[in-house]
């Protein structure tokens, strides 16, 4: 019987192999995707740098997101706060994108920077417990001292928490309601 | 695997890439949408996103002046929950109030200024600036005060208190018209009349139900609807479980059972309009058996001859022995205190009732005792509440002169007289005869849609004031109003609209009234007080910080000046039969009509607001839609089930709204709850039920010019048609269940 | 055993294939029309609920449940006696299986697809359905092996999976028969379907050893899945559903509907097909006194459950027997008793047990007894549960009727479908109960 | 490496559920106690539940339909015929049933009890069985048969701590999880272990005019619960079918005449 099975089976062996083919082609459209295509690195509507402003002038997070270790949310710094220090920093004010950021002051109009950390509305993520529990910002967002342009390296899916949680032994950090409302 | 030909190749490579383009459209679609980070472009100086933070101000939703706490969140009101430090309702708060977010973020709110361009009643209204409407009302007043013709212009406002009274008051008479006029539809007209009477002070006194020990409420749903439910609530809960060994008692006479009568361990379903003879009754009683010993026992005793419990029981259907014993109770509690209110105070002989009860009150000896009745003596800060309050006789003259063509121009402002008054009165008829009507509303509700121009206000969550609740609670308090929430759309605060007609109006008023906003004037009057009062230990900025935050000032276990306690003789001067006489005759309508205040929707202004119009009424579950309640043993003697489309018939009018059988309703009593039945203010509560003010037959009672709104006869008609009910209850028998609590228990 | 002469070997290939080989204009016209009924009933109105959400039907906060569990429970109960009844057959010998099984089988597959598709139906998110499914992830997830729900998972996989391999297996020397009467590309398939089978000894003896131990494995699993599908209403503590006697009470009445079923398939097969030759009297006549037996037990559950009802006499459970016996839905079940214990008493008579017509009526009327009797236990007792003053009601909407009928459609379709791929009569076991050989053929 | 975790985990689990007493080895036993003869059957219980949680105004035509969402209602009973006619009024939340039958239920543990006691319903997590709801005695789950909107703009009031279910989704009483988890935040801050007696109030308690609800910690001897719980007054809804809920009623009392 065993003979006659593979015989059987060899007009089903193409189809098989041309399946086995599209499968392999599906991973590696997701990767190429997620690598390239992905939302995790928007071009936003001013290209501020986080390298030049943590690395190179070493201002620390907490500066900008001042809301981080108090609040549920870091808080992307107002409007004012950027004009705060740029309208004495005339070294750079002919920037082209500083000059759009003098734009945007002048209109009064808030800067639509378009959010590339996000969790879905039904999760509870507060900035001040992790922050309480010394995480480093990069510990999440990645070496963001590096990045002219904000890229996001984790998933920020259920999977990535829960490992964190997991290998942490986060108390009750494994019970569903410590992070969704 | 043998060698592989180009077109197997092609075959493969055609497969790979069908595959990684299904790979890169499925991560597309597994993409999260796009958000954005809106930042602000200048931060305000207490915000903090993601923390929420709490602003008193005060409840509007009745008249009760609860102090509020409106929690906000990224500029957001997101919770309103009673200010816990306010004496009113400490910390707590009652579904009306709580839907005070509906009122704020309402769809159907006025977002700016609107004129009918000359089609009054028709409904069509446009745009118009600001500017344009003020100088149009401006000038025209303008013009009337130049012409001293000043006392053409009137005013009609809802309940209003604290210093926007003041200012409206200011306003009129710098025009030099006497003719402000408040009309709310749930004031106790007739217990202040009563009052005065009784007691010889023009006020609503404190009715301390937290010591009582038995409560006798003639048809007051002090739980409910009548004067300050929440506190009112406080105290119940106090006087039943509040405190060791004690647990108060709670008696309810009224033909309909009520909120308050669902809660009383006794409910006395007394022949309509005859309370206040089982209060005489009562009272005769007390004085007969010697529960009453006061020097002026001979004189009660010659009063309160003629109603002996066996005339009594005959009246009022309620057996002797009953009446004996709620008498020999009464009379031997420590602290018996008998309130009035609802249909009690709504007959014929209204204050005849309450003068009654009050007589009951004095032979119980609870004035100025702790559970019993006490006088604010003091009333915080200048205001007067309540004295603006025209009752019926004083909508009947405003009636009157505008039929005559005296009014030129009507404001009204917060107040639905359309509504909440029965058609007899004429007033939608005599608009037509007054040339510029002028709202000052946030909401288009029946008696906006008939201005012409129309001056949408803020809500009472976006405007400055402050209020001083009445009746007190018994010692002096002022609640300061504050907007909560920016403004939401082009409409300014009433306050300020006064202010910028002033300014409009020109003259010597803009001298005299020369504050820019309500903010200003009330900062400056609480100044004035505090100033007043002497209170130096710290500067005033200080003190309006802190009241701010508070949202109230009060000075708890200050009773300022003694209580005063009158003597019986006016009460016994003043007792007559307080048998309320019904339009209609027996015989044609042989039914009584009992209109009773929604515990939702109260006297109508509820009735825009989806939380509340979805909110089961507290007795039927009943939700969206109104019906006329029909005693089991009534309805199955004219045939009627439950959903039967009635014709409810009275002198006055009829309407049609479904039957609902309700247990605890007195046969030969047809119920109906007030509040639904609009035929505008907005999408909730249009063309939803009918207005049981339609059926009400125009009677005045004489001593306190107050309408007579339970004192109706009406007759039911089976049309035949059907209508669902919409109502939450399943069963409402237990079943044998042990659901309340098991059986035999010895608590 | 043949009511119109013993045919030859030759000739049972003929009869049985020709079924598969020569399609005419009826057979596309009643699968059009069977297919066009499931969209227009099933699909349609399933797509319009999954956009408007569940509140498309008719269920409220009283009645969870509804029409689709209820059908739910009617399609399992219907896959019941296919599988079941050839494995018993096929273990206690009985020749009269023989013709019978493999559309008896093919019936379990398809009406627990339908009954699958009205899991789907029923679900508030039926995207997440693989939540339900224990699949290894990253998030640490399981699904919870507590609830009964989970216990219908795997209860219904098993069985499904394992009667799909049954009627596979039994088809194989079937398919290499079809291999050999066709040419093409259907050969070319069926060589793959019958994995090359050339009718050895040694494929026969391994094919009869794993088809016996298959019929041993799969009598348990029958029985244990309707169990476990009446424990979605038994382990709750719903006055009406919260019934020990429940698991043997769903058995019972699963086969008792899925052999009336089973006379209803073979009456069309029979009429449609024209396998006068293969399904006979002696059919009929078997099945009927299996169903009076079934019948008959399942009144004495019945009327145990309302017994042991009454003697418990817990006031809850009381008020959910009358309520069933005399209230809204009471003429139901009166119906569901008229037609499930009364109506098959008539085929004590031979005259019943041996017309075709007859018995059709009779098989018709159990299942439509069976169908209501599912409904009667979802729509009477969750509305009225604990608390009188959540008591509500339940009444389908117009989606969930219309999804009920095109159930059926689905089914017919299905079972259209399979009569062309798969010989319906088991040629090679029908071949066995012929009298020995005659060598004409 | 995380399925030999998951593995111990579970085997953990099991052994939890094999120890008798595992439902008392709680951080906290959260539990209401509900005076009957304080609650006056106003609803502000109601309305402020709606406003916490961000129940949906589900419109007069699906309230015929009977599906309305409230997670705490009022039942009211009547006794009696006119004229000695009494009414009761109760109201009836998730009672967070130490045993409770909804949890068995769901295939996708969506409902399961958390380490506070608590009987959670996870929205996200739920994939519509509806079993939960009909194997729970009191009825007080309620299931977003559509997906609901708010008329614009009162969608501006719904509470950023709670999320808006979408169609499809079971939702129940938490016991106002939010408050629960910004007091034990607050905790936190203060570097205290647990969270005091009356630091929690969810919207229901903390609204109720009578002060008929207290909430509380029953594992905290000293708590108001704690106490008002050993009142001879006190019974649970329902007690025969052993949910062990945790809201004790007091039972009304009657006057002494």
């Amino acid at each position: 019987m065993s003979i006659s099975v593979l015989d059987a089976l060899r007009p089903a062996r193409k189809p098989a192999l041309l399946g086995l083919v599209a499968v392999f082609g599906l991973l590696i459209g997701a990767w190429v995707h997620g690598k390239y295509f992905s939302d995790r690195s928007p071009v936003q509507p001013i290209e501020f740098s986080h390298k030049v402003h943590a690395a190179d002038n070493e201002i620390p997070c907490q500066h900008c997101h001042i809301y981080a270790d108090t609040t549920p949310v870091a808080g992307v710094p107002s409007v004012s706060k950027c004009i705060g220090c740029h309208k004495s920093l005339p070294s750079v004010r002919d920037q082209p994108e500083i000059l759009k950021l003098m734009a945007f002051w002048e209109n009064r109009e808030p800067i639509p920077w378009i959010k590339v950390h996000d969790v879905p509305d039904f999760v509870h993520f507060t900035h001040k417990r992790h922050v309480k529990a010394d995480l480093e910002c990069q510990e999440c967002h990645g070496p963001v001292e590096t990045m002219d342009r904000i890229t996001r390296v984790a998933t920020m899916r259920m999977p990535w928490c829960v490992e964190c949680h997991t290998e942490k032994n986060v108390e009750h950090g494994r019970d569903c309601w410590t992070c969704h409302k | 695997m043998s060698k592989i030909s180009r077109r197997d190749l092609l075959q493969y490579i055609g497969a790979g890439g069908i595959g990684a383009v299904g790979g890169v459209l499925y991560s597309e679609s597994i993409e999260r949408d796009v958000e954005l980070l809106i930042p602000q472009v200048v931060p305000p100086e207490d915000y903090s996103p993601g923390i929420a933070t709490w602003y008193n101000t005060v409840c509007n939703q009745c008249s009760a002046g609860c102090g509020i706490s409106v929690r906000i969140r990224e500029g957001k009101a997101k919770k309103i929950e009673g200010n816990p430090v306010h004496p009113v309702s400490q910390g707590r708060l009652c579904a009306r109030g709580q839907s005070g977010l509906n009122v704020l973020y309402n769809p159907d709110r006025i977002r700016e200024p609107l004129t009918n361009a000359g089609q009054r009643g028709t409904g069509n209204f446009y745009p118009i600036s600001w500017d344009e409407v003020l100088t149009t009302i401006g000038s025209r007043i303008g013009r009337l005060k130049i012409e001293n013709n000043a006392s053409r212009v009137r005013l009609l406002t809802g309940r209003v208190r604290g210093h926007l009274d003041e200012l409206f008051a200011q306003f009129m008479g710098l025009l030099g018209s006497d003719h402000y006029q408040q009309y709310d539809f749930t004031y106790p007209s007739a217990l202040k009349a009563a009052n005065k009477i009784s007691f010889g002070i023009d006020q609503l006194p404190y009715y301390d139900i937290k010591n009582a020990d038995l409560l006798l409420s003639f048809g007051a749903d002090y739980l409910g609807t009548w004067i300050s439910p929440v506190h009112h609530s406080l105290a119940y809960g106090h006087m039943r479980q509040g405190r060791a060994g004690r647990r108060g008692k709670t008696v309810q006479v009224e033909p309909r059972m009520s909120l308050s009568g669902a809660a009383a361990d006794e409910w006395v379903a007394a022949r309509p309009g005859t309370e206040g003879l089982l209060a005489l009754g009562i009272a005769h009683i007390l004085v007969s058996d010697g529960h009453y010993n006061g020097s002026d026992r001979d004189q009660w005793s010659d009063v309160l001859q003629a109603y002996s419990p066996s005339a009594v029981s005959a009246e009022t259907d309620i057996s002797e022995g009953n009446i004996r014993q709620l008498a020999r109770e009464f009379g031997t509690s420590k602290a018996a205190l008998a309130i009035a209110g609802g249909a009690t105070t709504a007959g014929t002989n209204a204050v005849a009732s309450a003068v009654a009860v009050n007589a009951l009150n004095h032979l119980a000896g609870n004035l100025g005792q702790p559970g019993g009745i006490i006088f604010n003596s003091d009333q915080a800060f200048s205001a007067t509440p309540g004295t603006r309050q025209a009752g019926m006789q004083g909508i009947l003259d405003l009636v009157e002169a505008m039929e005559a063509g005296e009014v030129d121009v009507l404001l009204v402002h917060d107040s639905n007289p359309i509504f909440s008054l029965p058609d007899g009165v004429g007033f939608r008829q005599a608009l037509d005869k007054v040339p510029l009507i002028v709202a000052l509303s946030s909401f288009r509700d029946e008696t906006t849609e008939q201005a012409d121009l129309i001056l949408p206000t803020n809500t009472y969550l976006e405007s400055w004031g402050d209020d001083v609740p009445d009746p007190g609670v018994g010692f002096p308090v002022a609640s300061i109003s504050q907007p909560v929430v920016t403004t939401l759309y082009d409409t300014l605060p009433v306050g300020d609209i006064m202010l910028s007609l002033v300014r409009q109006i020109g003259g010597e008023l803009p001298m005299a009234m020369p504050w820019r906003t309500m903010e200003e004037f009330v900062k400056e009057r609480w100044r004035e007080e505090y100033e007043k009062r002497g209170s130096a230990d710290q500067d005033f900025e200080a003190f309006w910080q802190a009241a701010l935050e508070a949202g109230v000032w009060g000075q708890p276990g200050v009773m300022t000046g003694d209580q005063i306690v009158p003597s019986g003789a006016s009460t016994i001067a003043a007792i007559t039969n307080p048998a309320s006489q019904f339009a209609g005759s027996e015989t044609d309508y042989p039914l009584v009509l009992h209109p009773y205040l929604s515990a939702s929707l109260l006297d109508g202004r509820g009735a825009n607001l989806p939380w509340l119009q979805e909110l089961p009424d507290p007795l039927t579950s009943v939700v969206y839609g109104s019906w006329a309640e029909l005693n089991p043993a009534t309805a199955e003697d004219l045939g009627i089930r439950e959903g039967d489309v009635l014709e409810v018939e009275t002198p006055a009018g009829s309407v049609s709204v479904p039957a609902l059988i309700f247990p605890a309703l007195r046969p030969g009593v047809v119920a109906m709850p007030i509040g639904q039945g609009h035929t505008a203010y907005g999408r909730y509560a249009r063309n939803r039920g009918a207005n049981p003010m339609d059926l009400v037959s125009m009677q005045i009672d004489d001593r306190s010019g107050d309408l007579a709104w339970a004192a109706t006869r009406a007759r039911v008609r089976n049309t035949g048609e059907r209508l669902q009910i919409i109502k939450t209850d399943g069963v409402t028998r237990t079943l044998g269940r042990q659901i309340l609590g098991p059986k035999n228990d010895h608590a | 055993m043949f009511d119109h002469g013993q045919p030859s070997y030759a000739e049972v290939n003929k009869d049985i294939l020709s079924v598969m080989l020569e399609t005419g204009p009826r057979y596309w016209m009643l699968l059009g029309t069977t297919m066009s009924v499931a969209v227009i009933f099933f699909f349609m109105p399933w797509f319009y609920q999954l956009i408007v959400g569940v509140g498309a039907a008719g269920m409220n906060r009283n009645a969870y449940w509804g029409t689709y569990l209820s059908n739910f429970i009617f399609w399992i109960g219907l896959s019941h006696s296919g599988t079941l009844l050839s494995a018993i057959l096929h273990i206690t010998n009985s020749p009269w299986r023989k013709s019978v099984y493999r559309s008896a089988e093919a019936m379990t597959l398809f009406s627990l697809m339908t009954a699958a598709l009205f899991v789907m139906v029923h679900l508030g998110r039926v995207w997440f359905v693989h939540w339900s499914f224990p699949i290894p992830n990253q998030m640490g997830l399981w699904p919870n092996f507590r609830s009964p729900l989970m216990f219908d998972v795997m209860a219904i996989t098993t069985y499904l999976t394992a009667s799909s391999i049954f009627i596979y297996m039994g088809s194989v020397p079937d398919f290499a028969a079809v291999r050999d009467a066709s040419t093409g590309l259907r050969r070319r398939l069926y060589t793959i379907f019958c994995f090359g089978w050339r009718g050895t000894a040694r494929e026969w003896h391994t094919l009869g050893w794993a088809y016996t131990f298959f019929a041993v494995f799969v009598i348990p699993l029958a029985v244990s899945v309707h169990s476990i599908v009446s424990w979605d209403f038994a382990l709750s503590i719903v006055p009406g559903l919260h019934h020990t006697i429940f698991a043997p009470y769903f058995v019972c009445g699963a086969i008792y509907s899925g052999t009336a079923g089973i006379v209803t398939v073979m009456y069309c097969l029979r009429k449609y097909l024209n396998f006068e030759r293969y399904i006979g009297q002696v059919h009929l006549d078997n099945l009927g006194k299996l169903l009076i037996a079934l019948s008959l037990i399942w009144s004495y559950i019945n009327i145990l459950e309302l017994f042991s009802t009454w003697y418990g006499g817990s006031s809850f459970e009381l008020e959910a027997l009358k309520f069933k016996l005399t209230g809204f839905y009471a003429p139901l079940y009166w119906e569901m008793i008229l037609f499930c214990a009364f109506v098959p008493l008539l085929m004590f008579f031979r005259k019943f047990r041996w017309s075709w017509n007859k018995m059709l009526v009779i098989s018709i009327l159990i299942n439509i007894g069976m169908l209501t009797e599912r409904f009667i236990i979802v729509a009477t007792s969750q509305p009225r549960k604990f608390l009188p003053n959540a008591f509500g009601f339940y009444f389908p909407s117009w989606i969930e009727i219309s999804i009920t009928i095109g159930s059926f459609a689905i089914f017919a379709t299905l079972f259209l479908i399979f009569i062309k791929w798969v010989p319906a009569i088991s040629i090679y076991e029908v071949k066995e109960t012929l009298k020995p050989l005659r060598r004409d053929a | 490496m995380k399925w030999g975790n998951d593995l111990s985990t579970f085997v953990e689990k099991f052994r939890q559920y094999l120890k008798p007493g595992y439902y008392d080895e709680f951080d906290y036993h959260w539990t209401m106690t509900i005076d009957l003869d304080r609650c006056t059957g106003c609803e502000a219980c109601v309305v402020a539940c709606q406003a916490e949680n961000n129940l949906p105004i589900v419109g007069e035509k699906r309230y015929a339909q009977n599906r309305e969402i409230k997670w705490i209602r009022i039942e009211r009973y009547w006794e009696g015929e006119y004229p000695d006619v009494k009414m009761g009024f109760i109201p009836m939340l998730c009672q967070h049933c130490d045993a409770a039958p909804c949890e068995i239920a769901c295939p996708v543990f969506a409902t399961y009890h958390n380490q506070d006691g608590l009987n959670t319903q996870i929205y996200n997590r739920c994939i519509g069985t509806r079993t939960c709801a009909v194997y729970c005695p009191y009825e007080v789950r309620y299931f977003n048969w559509f997906t609901y909107t708010w008329d614009e703009p009162l969608e501006q009031q719904l509470n950023p701590d709670v999320t808006v279910r979408e169609k499809g989704v079971m939702e129940k009483c938490t016991f106002c999880i939010q408050r629960i988890r910004l007091a034990k935040d607050n905790a936190k801050d203060d570097d205290r272990r647990r969270v005091r007696d009356g630091e929690v109030v969810p919207a229901c308690v903390q609204s109720c005019p009578t002060e008929a609800m207290a909430f509380g910690d029953s594992n905290d001897p000293e708590a108001k619960v704690s106490k008002m719980m050993k009142d001879p007054r006190g019974y649970t809804v329902l007690e025969e079918l052993n949910t062990t809920p945790s809201i004790v009623y007091l039972k009304k009392a009657h006057a002494e005449s």
